[in-house]
């Protein structure tokens, strides 16, 4: 999914901003990752994947080490 | 064999009259039996026949269980006894005179006596006064048999009337037709009280009363005004409980007296009233609430009640409809043809754009049984995880926030839990208008002396009506409500209101410590946290200390809490605070969500979440998986699948391509429509099963018509979880059930799909799911209706949850962090939007427009407070316009102080009206359920509709052309 | 008198009243008391304030004789027609007093002078019979007394 | 140094002329008008009586002319011709047993002092001493009854309150005399209201009541100024600190003189009749248990905690104990209120006291117990006045007025009425009452005018026995009472 991204990032920077009720990066980080991989279809994650990827910059620190977390993808790519 | 055995189902539930014994039980409350201890039983003797009964009854109720029907006329089980039409006098050896049996109650060793010639002769003498007021007109009144006043003067054998009928009467009193669905005839008034005590008891509403006395005593409407200028909110009660034609349904004035009744649930709201659908043959003529259901005890709205003329109307479609593109014309097909254009157009797009690039979304108004199809075709047939259910835009954030709390993605109690309440916690839920068969119980419970905390930004109803008052009505800025449950969470612990040993025993500590200095924090105080809810810290920490020290402390929200950007975080701060004051677990207190629609609960309860299989368990539970696998041999993806906005933004992105919608309608209930639009726009093939061509119908490829609540077989799950018979009282106007539809669509996919009967469906879902593994439709008819958990055979249901542990094991506290939502108002968007509905109408209101009750709510109004009207230059009933970052609609204004400066509300009833133009494509953060409650808005003046409003009647116009020639056809 | 009035006056007496236990008929007294009637306007303002229908508050006003749905005029007479009055040419009484003003009970004369209302004993029995002239009490009322009272 | 002029201020005297008597009065030279309320000897009203060493010395009836020439040079004495001797010598008052109404006629009302030094508050004070059981013992003892026409023995009733549940708990006094004939409780009320603040407050200590509701008819509006300026009084005199007692006025309905009508009334409702049970001792005001009394109820508990039971019960006959304030009414010469002993024969009250009609004709008929009472022909004037006796005759006393007709009274008339009343009268619930008093009067009118009598006769004996057998209240169930005595004594009419 390439078409506005920047929702993409949003809706992730959500769950980050809502997990967030402590300071504690690496635990914050392991919920937004588990949320991701519980909850969103593989190809928006990997889209995710793809702009921490490509551009970083535009990620939080926390969303940052969440996608590092991400599981594998699995199943077919998007088309 | 089985199908032996729905036939004889279907014999069972066609069901005679229902018997009434004239007073409620001796409790006295239709609901206030859950978990009250049985009463001692009191030995008497009626007509010589020995009865022991409850301590408390009624020698009326007494006799009436000894088999012996003492005559009455003001008496009905459905209120409490009265005593004022002196029919039912009796006699009870050692006592004087000749007390009414109704009002009198049955004492230890009381020897009674029901007939001697003196009761014969008194009630012989007080039927000849009642007679002497009432036109002597049966053989052509539209009660003529099923009159109780013709029935009683059968009873006692009058045979002449010998004050003639010259003298003082009531018969040239005008008939009052002003309300749709009932007539009001006080010249058949018996004066009996009992539609003016079912308002009140019953309803709530105490819209009638007795004008004047005496003889001239006359039932009237508010200040003697008509019916529907009145306060009367048409639920039907009144007409209950009439002994005679004096207030009749028209339908029942038109068509005569019903001979059959089927008992069946209603498909409105998510309160799930049981029904006894009246009928002459096949024509249905009734819907008259079903004292023995559990949900509702005999009571009604006035959608469940009357409106049900849609499932008639002429705008039904009836055979199945295919195009090519949405600027074709529709082609009327056969089944046959439909369903195989439809699998060979998924089948194609499949094979172009990958096996991901169609998908489905159930509907929470279709049955369990045809949302376990529909999600069990796309998983099975489609092969992906692509099926949501329209609960994504209105309850995905209880399930989410409830299960990681709790456990279990369900309400606690049962609605009988209620009138054990102390204080009732009402939270972004408008009951009366939304649950108002819930909201006339709990209305009830507030008279008994409840507390009550209304958490709005808006003044609903229960702040302020007749009886009811809100002890505190925190009345917060729109978005502000994860604020708010931490301050009052906060006040909790600061002020030492914990309940430490519910805590200790059922939570899980560690999660609670870290929860505890969560929400100690300083800025989640009422103090810190007044700026962003706008109410008084002081006020916060009363109500806290209100539910906190209540006793029993419930809590019944609604879609004021999960349609937010917190949706989700919201849910969880309840959760939060009921554990944290012990309120959970018993009757009278926990945490209940008001379903919207009638099969919310279910249409969840059935796997149709992209991450999870029937039952609440995710994909990549190994175990569960395999369970499916094993059932339906075919393999499953372990990956979850797109959401309902997921799938418009992945269209829009060119990747999704095809969709099976059963029963909903995005293109009006949707937010940021134009988003909606241009998503259905982009896709190649768009399958719409429903009733109406209704908005999303405008872009559909093929049009499958469902089946209306009364032509289907299957079961809805309630709010309380109560799954309840849904029963066919008419055949498929198009000739095929809908869970056929999709299983055939399916077969025709290439993925097999064969039932006789919902009821192997149901126990498909049985099989699969632990927590309906006793639920059959052979137990739903013995019992009427099981609460799941149902976990075997043995079980009768589970009214409530989580009594001696959680379903997760121990009680979760998920810290809630307030995160504003990036929906704020600023100087270009100075006001916040936020909607809600209306009684009459519902939801899109595809059903309620095409009935009656539009003459309740023509249209959707824009509630402003006057401050705000006024230094725009806004009068009420001028045209607004109203412009969000969305986009701009125009709506006619209502000027009022329900709502605070700087809130607008409007209702979403009406296509025209936009709402969900102007609503923006912001979501809960967890759920993605989308933020109806908060928009950020500028109010103006206008005297023309807006551009979409313009568009959507050309749009419009041609899709109806479109649809001519299919609908003249049919 | 305007609708906009009456709600504000009334709203004052709820205001005032609202607190006591069983207030509706103290606030009824007080509006009437106020206006001589009770206008329909007032209704929902009462009816708010004490968190009632209109419906029952309309219910209970028309339940007691002595509220007034319509304004009387300028005098209310009232005569008494019980027993102990009856005793001593009550209903004599009562038909001169209808001839003598051209009206009947629960009507006010076409000059909008006078209204007559009957009434169920004064408690003035000893000395009947009995008559009221905006609340004055007279005692031993015949004919020509009653003319005398009336002005005729 | 001036002389005292009393003056009475009650509603029947002001209606005779008191007030311009006593404005006459007050500009004489060395007189002070004193305003009190009324013996209750109304034939003699407006009555004036001078204060002498011997005693008060009455004049009267006087009107402002002759009060003026009778005052013109200072007050006259027991020598003037017109004086009527010394008041309490007056036979019409020596035969009287006032007990309750021994304030009544003598003091100011409104005088807490006066009040006091004749008597008042010694009840209160007693009862302060006591336990709450020990004053319900005390009521029960001296056999006091309902006066408000129940008769129901008042220790009783109290007791059931105290034994009730519930918190608070009510004392409300039925102030609603509507009975035609009756003014006994607005003589109270007017006369000696603090007699009734003082029985309110001996009951509230008796059953644990701190609250206390006056629910007084609207056309008595001379009581309600006389009782809230009472009470107002009372609170001064920190009589109600811990007692919050609240005046309330009715609005026309007789009805609301039943006391459910009257509890939903005080609620604020529609003044509509409650089944019984429960009893309003139980389940009364806003579901309280509640002590509802008529006024003269209360206002003879003072007495009775001040003087024992026993010097109470030493009046009366077997379970009529103590005194019965009649009221003579009507055709009568003598009217007005009578306190006597129960047991009295009626025709000495009628003939003795009463002097036979005002008209100087014969009397017919003697009404007993207002509306709702037997029409009693005379020979049965030499019943007993006491409850018992009177249920012999299928009569009742009621609230103890008696109306009396002399013979130009037409008794087929007044037996119209009484359904007349009842349709005007009844609240609306119950059907016998609802329809049947409209029927009543209808079918009346039938016999008198001769269609089908004897049809119709029997259809208005079974219409009498329909109400009186079915209906849920007094109202209906005993509206057909002075029908029935109608049919039985004066056949001929009806």
């Amino acid at each position: 999914m390439t078409v506005d991204s920047a929702k993409l990032v949003r809706m992730a920077e959500q769950i980050a901003a809502n997990l967030a009720y402590t300071d504690d990066v690496p635990l914050v980080a392991a919920r937004v990752a588990d949320h991701l991989n519980r909850f969103w279809d593989p190809r928006m994650r990997h889209a995710l994947v793809e702009i921490a990827n490509g551009e970083a910059d535009r990620l939080s620190p926390v969303l940052k080490a969440a996608v590092a977390r991400l599981r594998g993808i699995i199943g077919e790519p998007a088309a | 064999m089985k199908r032996c055995k729905v036939r004889d189902m279907n014999l069972y539930y066609r069901v005679g009259a229902e018997r009434d014994l004239g007073t409620p039980a001796a409790n006295g409350n239709p609901a206030a039996n859950g978990g009250a201890g049985a009463a001692p039983t009191v030995n008497v003797r009626i007509d010589g026949r020995p009865i022991a009964v409850p301590e408390g009854t009624s020698v009326m109720r007494a006799a009436g269980l000894a088999g012996a029907s003492v005559p009455r006329l003001c008496a009905t089980e459905d209120l409490a006894a009265f005593g004022s039409c002196r029919l039912c006098l009796v006699a009870i050896e050692g006592r004087k005179g000749y007390p009414a049996s109704c009002t009198t109650l049955v004492e230890e060793g009381m020897v009674v006596h029901t007939q001697t010639p003196r009761l014969a002769e008194l009630r012989r003498n007080v039927m000849e006064l009642y007679i002497s007021d009432h036109p002597l007109d049966c053989l052509t009144c539209a009660a003529n048999g099923d009159c109780e006043l013709q029935d009683m003067a059968g009873a006692v054998g009058l045979r002449t009337v010998r004050y003639g009928y010259d003298g003082a009467h009531h018969l040239d009193k005008p008939k009052d037709e002003s309300a749709p669905y009932f007539s009001f005839d006080p010249a058949k008034c018996i004066v009996c009280s009992r539609c003016v005590r079912a308002c009140e008891e019953q309803q709530g509403t105490y819209a009638l009363t007795i004008n004047g006395r005496g003889f001239e005593s006359e039932v009237i409407a508010s200040q003697n005004e008509a019916f529907i200028d009145s306060e009367c909110v048409s639920c039907g009660a009144c007409v209950k409980a009439c002994p005679t034609a004096t207030l009749i349904e028209k339908s029942v004035i038109e068509q005569g007296q019903p001979e059959s009744a089927v008992v069946t649930t209603c498909a409105y709201c998510g309160v799930g009233c049981s029904f006894r659908a009246e009928m002459q043959g096949d024509q249905l003529v009734r819907m008259v609430p079903n004292r023995d259901g559990h949900a509702n005890h005999g009571h009604s709205c006035v959608k469940g009640r009357f409106a049900f003329g849609y499932a008639t109307h002429g705008d039904r479609i009836t055979t199945p409809l295919v195009r090519n593109s949405i600027e074709d014309e529709w082609r009327p097909v056969g089944w046959d043809e439909a369903i195989r254009t439809a699998a060979e157009r998924l089948k194609a797009i499949q094979a172009r754009y990958g096996r991901k690039s169609i998908g489905g979304v159930t509907s929470s108004r279709c049955t369990n049984e045809e949302v376990y199809v529909v999600q069990k075709f796309i998983r099975a047939a489609a092969g992906n995880n692509n099926v949501d259910t329209c609960a994504r835009v209105c309850h995905s954030p209880t399930g989410y926030g409830l299960k990681t709390t709790l456990g279990e993605s369900s309400g606690t109690q049962n609605f009988d839990s209620v009138m054990q309440a102390d204080v009732i916690v009402v939270i972004g839920a408008n009951p009366t208008e939304a649950h108002p068969v819930f909201a006339s119980a709990m209305k009830r419970r507030l008279r008994q002396g409840a507390g009550l905390i209304v958490v709005d930004p808006r003044a609903i109803d229960l702040v302020q009506s007749p009886h009811v008052r809100a002890d505190h009505h925190l009345q917060l800025k729109p978005g502000a409500n994860v604020a708010i449950i931490n301050a009052l969470a906060h006040t909790v612990i600061d002020e030492g209101l914990e309940d430490e040993a519910f805590i200790r025993a059922r939570c899980d500590m560690a999660a609670y410590r870290i929860w505890r200095a969560f929400i100690s924090e300083a800025r989640n105080s009422p103090e810190a946290t007044a700026e962003a809810t706008g109410v008084p810290a002081a006020q916060v920490r009363a109500a806290a200390r209100l539910y906190a020290q209540a006793g029993n402390g419930a809590i019944y929200y609604g879609l004021g809490v999960t349609e937010h950007s917190q949706g989700s975080t919201m849910v969880m701060g309840i959760a939060n605070l009921a554990m944290a004051t012990g309120n959970l677990g018993r009757p009278g207190v926990g945490v209940n969500p008001l379903r919207g629609q009638n099969n919310v609960q279910g249409a969840c309860d059935m796997g149709s979440f992209p991450h999870e299989l029937a039952g609440y368990r995710h994909l990549s539970d190994e175990s569960t998986r395999r369970l499916f696998e094993a059932e339906w041999q075919v393999a499953l993806d372990v990956e979850p699948g797109y959401r309902i906005p997921n799938m418009f933004d992945a269209a829009i992105d060119g990747e999704f391509k095809g969709l099976y919608v059963q029963g909903e309608d995005f293109a009006q209930s949707d937010p940021d429509t134009q988003h909606v639009y241009a998503a259905l726009s982009a896709m190649e093939c768009v399958i719409v099963q429903d009733l109406f061509l209704n908005e999303t119908a405008k872009f559909a490829h093929i049009f499958l018509p469902g089946c209306s609540f009364l032509e289907k077989d299957g079961t809805f799950t309630n709010a309380e979880r109560r799954i309840s018979p849904v029963r066919k009282v008419i055949d498929p106007l198009a000739g095929m059930d809908e869970w056929d539809i999709t299983c055939r669509l399916s077969t025709a996919m290439g993925y097999q799909m064969h039932y006789a009967h919902p009821s192997e469906i149901m126990d498909e879902i049985a099989r699969l799911t632990p927590t309906f593994r006793g639920v059959s439709y052979a137990k739903l008819a013995e019992l009427g209706s099981i609460q799941w958990p149902c976990r075997d055979e043995a079980s009768a249901g589970t009214p409530l949850m989580h009594v001696d542990q959680f379903v997760r094991g121990k009680g979760y506290f998920a810290p809630t962090p307030y995160v504003p939502t990036e929906e704020r108002a600023n100087a270009r968007y100075p006001l916040l939007l936020t909607t809600g509905r209306v009684l009459s109408q519902y939801n899109v209101g595809a059903q309620t427009r095409r009935t009656d009750t539009v003459a309740y709510h023509s249209e959707d109004q824009l509630e402003i407070h006057p401050a705000d009207a006024e230094v725009r230059g806004i009068v009420d009933g001028s045209w607004v316009g109203l412009k969000s970052r969305a986009g701009e609609t125009v709506l006619r204004a209502a000027v009022t102080e329900r709502v605070l400066p700087g809130v607008l509300y409007t209702t979403f009833h009406h296509p025209e009206s936009g709402a969900n133009v102007i609503t923006t494509d912001n979501s809960d953060w967890a759920t993605n359920c989308p933020e109806y409650k908060v928009t950020a808005v500028q109010a103006y003046p206008v005297s023309k509709p807006s551009q979409w409003q313009e568009m959507f009647r050309r749009f419009t116009a041609t899709q109806q052309q479109l649809s001519e020639q299919a609908l003249s056809e049919v | 008198m305007r609708d906009d009035a009456i709600v504000e006056a009334a709203r004052g007496i709820v205001e005032r009243l609202g607190a006591l236990e069983g207030a509706l008929l103290p606030i009824l007294h007080a509006v009437q008391d106020e206006f001589g009637y009770l206008p329909p306007a007032c209704v929902p303002v009462i009816a708010k304030g004490l968190n009632l229908s209109r419906a029952e508050v309309q219910g209970v006003i028309s339940f007691y004789p002595l509220f007034r749905a319509k304004p009387p005029g300028r005098r209310v007479v009232a005569i008494c027609r019980a027993e102990a009055c009856q005793a001593m040419g009550g209903a004599a009484l009562e038909a001169h007093a209808k001839s003598a003003l051209g009206i009947g009970f629960g009507e006010t004369s076409a000059d909008g002078e006078v209204t007559l209302e009957p009434v169920y004993c004064l408690g003035n029995c000893a000395c009947p019979p009995s008559v009221t002239v905006d609340g004055v009490l007279h005692a031993r009322v015949d004919a020509q007394r009653f003319d005398e009272l009336i002005g005729r | 140094m001036s002389v005292e002029a009393f003056v009475p201020a009650d509603f029947t005297a002001c209606a005779l002329g008191a007030d311009e008597v006593a404005a006459a009065v007050a500009v004489a030279p060395g007189v002070e008008v004193r305003r009190t309320g009324s013996r209750g000897l109304y034939w003699l009203e407006p009555l004036v009586e001078v204060a002498t060493d011997a005693g008060r010395i009455g004049f009267g009836p006087l009107d402002a002319a002759s009060a003026s020439a009778l005052f013109g040079d200072g007050p006259p004495d027991a020598g003037h011709p017109r004086c009527l001797g010394l008041v309490e010598e007056l036979p019409w008052l020596k035969a009287q047993s006032r007990l309750t109404m021994a304030r009544v006629g003598v003091i100011e009302p409104l005088s807490v002092a006066q009040y006091k030094a004749h008597g008042g508050f010694q009840g209160l004070d007693r009862a302060r001493a006591l336990t709450s059981a020990a004053i319900v013992e005390t009521v029960t003892e001296a056999g006091l009854r309902g006066r408000g026409g129940a008769a129901f023995p008042t220790g009783i009733k109290w007791r059931t309150v105290l034994e009730a549940e519930g918190d608070p708990k009510y004392i409300v006094c039925n102030a609603d005399e509507g009975d035609s004939g009756t003014f006994a409780d607005r003589m109270i009320m007017e006369s000696d209201p603090f007699s009734l603040i003082e029985g309110m407050l001996i009951a509230g200590l008796a059953v644990g009541a701190d609250c206390g509701y006056i629910y007084c008819r609207a056309e008595y509006p001379l009581a309600i100024d006389t009782l809230a300026a009472a009470i107002r009084l009372a609170e001064g005199a920190g009589y109600l600190n811990d007692f919050r007692l609240e005046l309330r006025k009715g609005a026309g309905a007789y009805i609301c003189g039943e006391e459910t009508s009257l509890l939903e009334s005080l609620e604020g409702k529609r003044g509509v009749i409650r089944y019984r049970p429960p009893l309003p001792a139980i389940k009364g005001l806003f579901g309280q248990p509640t002590v509802v009394n008529n006024v003269i109820s209360l206002a003879s508990v003072p007495a009775i905690l001040a003087r024992g039971s026993d010097h109470y019960r030493s009046f009366g006959v077997g379970r009529s104990t103590g005194t019965l304030t009649v009221q003579l009414a009507g055709n009568v010469r003598r009217g007005g209120l009578f306190e006597v002993p129960f047991g009295k024969p009626l025709r000495w009250v009628v003939e003795d006291l009463g002097g036979g009609t005002a008209s100087g004709r014969p009397i017919k008929a003697v009404q007993a117990g207002g509306p709702l009472g037997a029409y009693i022909p005379p020979r049965h004037f030499d019943t007993a006045l006491d409850y018992e006796s009177f249920q012999a005759i299928d009569a009742m006393i009621g609230h103890g007025g008696l109306v009396v007709f002399d013979e130009a009274a037409d008794l087929g008339a007044l037996a119209r009425y009484a359904f007349e009343f009842c349709a005007e009268e009844s609240c609306g619930k119950c059907t016998p009452c609802r329809i049947g008093a409209v029927r009543g009067v209808e079918v009346v009118d039938r016999i008198r005018r001769g269609e089908a009598a004897a049809d119709n006769r029997v259809l208005l004996r079974d219409l009498c026995r329909t109400m009186i057998d079915g209906s849920l209240c007094g109202l209906g169930g005993m509206a057909p009472l002075p029908v029935l005595s109608v049919m039985a004594h004066f056949a001929d009419e009806l």
